[in-house]
């Protein structure tokens, strides 16, 4: 979470690429492909990387990669990293088996007629590893600055313009977002949780006290009970004590409430 | 110059606001009030006695480093301050609102968003980018705002028709029905 | 401190951003490159040998006052500034390839990195470091990005002439076409 995930590429030459310190971390020596050199998961970030990847570990020249050698261990790659269900890797891999049959396709006489089936692909790639290049640059000229922080207070210049604005129409997509985010919507205050039934209730601790005289409040609710259940078995046994139908008694702190008849003369 | 000497130092000066002393104890809290304020006070003696451009000032909600004032002219004359402005959220969503309802009242803006709009109102016809385009016929007679062909200019746009998904949206940034009752 | 020096602190802390040697001179005009540079240099050695919170750096083109690096862990985690979130390389290398082919439709960005772009795309554009700055010609009028100002602000750069050059790389920045034609 806290490196960059950017790849350090292979040295070569000596740009800005060199002494960076940012490294692929997550790489994890878990997976081994291959005879001996060690790939990790997660990191990349499509398959011109992983690829890219594969070819600097062995130190292997990108104007003459051995096709069949790396088709193999890229379709390896994937199968391990779990990366064969995403379509850019199962494309590249397609393509590099591809290039490995026309590479075995007989060559005209003529050599100079003989086109290199891997040269787009070692274009793509150096193309891909210098925007590798300058995206680490990026990474390290935005770390710095992370860690460098400038002045926060900018006083207002006395009897200046006020200063350019700048805004885009993303900007403006963004706050219609925004406030229809915040703009609560009618049926969300429209409860329709289930109304109380403290009638019901009453009724049911009526007939429950009529078999006899003393229940407890677990009784009183019913099995399995809702908490509209619960609150209206609460309000009926207020009520009902109120009007001195019922006693409510504890035989000590914290245990069952006892809801107790009173005298029948009382509740009428 | 000691260790939390310059740690205050490093944090009033990246500080977009005066810091007050709680939060100058959070950025060490092994600190005890008497020794930040031993540290603030060092730091103001080494601004002014070293003669520096800036000063330590005390403000009524904290401290905060400014530059000396007799300066200010001089950089105000040559312009390096000036730098783009961002809106602010607020203002964003207060034009996005006008921009696709309107004309609009005030009421209808606070509706929407649910929070007092005169001062970014003001900020925004102050930029430009608003206009008092009429008043209302209803009680009060409001004022109605609408944009600007100074808006329309800033995002590139040749009329309000182009503003992405201009009638979903107008239909859509409605003021909340009122809540009903229980 | 002589005045000079005094005179430039006081601008350096004014700026958020870096100030050239133009924008300096304009504060003094009858000052010289040369006292300019001196007082620079006086300045810088104030704030390191003062065992100062804040340092002068030179930057490609212009000189800034920054916190040090040791105080901004303490500084962020009292949240006295936000750090902005790190990007990921998908981003970075999607915001390298705008950055030097801009404007840059998507397709163009999917097949330099092999990988869709459409999310990645999206993040950049709602962290302000991207936008949209046309439409191209060609089918279908794809949508053109390019970079924001808040893309140099988040590198510390003044414009785009500060990224490294094709000759600063080390990998060619026009690959060998290959021998043959397609």
């Amino acid at each position: 979470m806290t490196t960059f995930e950017t790849a350090e590429f292979g040295g070569r030459g000596s740009g800005l690429g060199n002494g960076t310190p940012l490294n692929r971390e997550s790489r994890t020596p878990n997976s081994a492909v291959d005879s001996g050199f060690v790939v990790q998961l997660e990191a990349f970030s499509g398959p011109l990387d992983l690829l890219l990847h594969l070819i600097r570990e062995q130190e292997i020249e990108i104007t003459d990669i051995p096709i069949a050698k790396i088709a193999e261990q890229f379709l390896a790659a994937i199968s391990q990293l779990g990366l064969n269900q995403a379509a850019e890797y199962l494309e590249m891999a397609a393509h590099l088996l591809r290039i490995k049959i026309q590479m075995l396709l007989p060559r005209p006489l003529d050599d100079r007629e003989w086109e290199d089936p891997r040269a787009e692909l070692v274009r793509r790639l150096l193309e891909y590893e210098q925007i590798r290049e300058v995206a680490n640059w990026l990474a390290r000229q935005a770390e710095w600055r992370s860690d460098h922080f400038p002045r926060g207070y900018l006083p207002e210049p006395p009897d200046a313009p006020p200063p350019p604005l700048v805004f885009s129409l993303p900007d403006l997509m963004h706050a219609v977002e925004e406030v229809l985010a915040g703009i609560p919507r009618a049926d969300i205050h429209r409860v329709v949780a289930r109304p109380l039934d403290v009638e019901g209730a009453t009724r049911r601790l009526r007939a429950l006290l009529e078999t006899r005289p003393q229940i407890d409040f677990r009784e009183a609710v019913g099995e399995s009970p809702t908490v509209a259940d619960v609150i209206s078995t609460l309000i009926a046994v207020l009520e009902m004590s109120r009007l001195g139908e019922i006693r409510l008694q504890q035989a000590q702190p914290f245990s069952p409430v006892e809801i107790v008849r009173e005298s029948v003369d009382q509740a009428a | 110059m000691n260790q939390l000497t310059r740690l205050l130092e490093a944090a009033l000066f990246s500080a977009a606001h005066p810091l007050g002393m709680a939060e100058l104890r959070t950025l060490e809290p092994a600190a005890t009030p008497e020794e930040i304020r031993a540290a603030l006070d060092e730091l103001r003696d080494i601004y002014q006695n070293g003669g520096h451009g800036v000063e330590l000032v005390e403000l009524a909600d904290g401290f905060q480093i400014v530059t000396r004032r007799e300066f200010a002219e001089q950089i105000a004359l040559a312009q390096i301050i000036q730098r783009p402005r961002r809106l602010s959220a607020a203002a964003l969503e207060t034009l996005a609102i006008i921009a696709y309802r309107q004309p609009v009242g005030r009421s209808e803006i606070e509706d929407i968003r649910g929070v007092a709009a005169d001062g970014v109102l003001r900020l925004l016809q102050e930029r430009g980018l608003i206009d008092v385009v009429g008043r209302s016929e209803s009680l009060g007679r409001p004022l109605l705002y609408g944009t600007t062909p100074g808006f329309l200019e800033m995002l590139g746009l040749r009329d309000l028709n182009e503003l992405p998904r201009a009638e979903e949206l107008s239909v859509a940034l409605r003021p909340p029905e009122p809540a009903t009752g229980p």
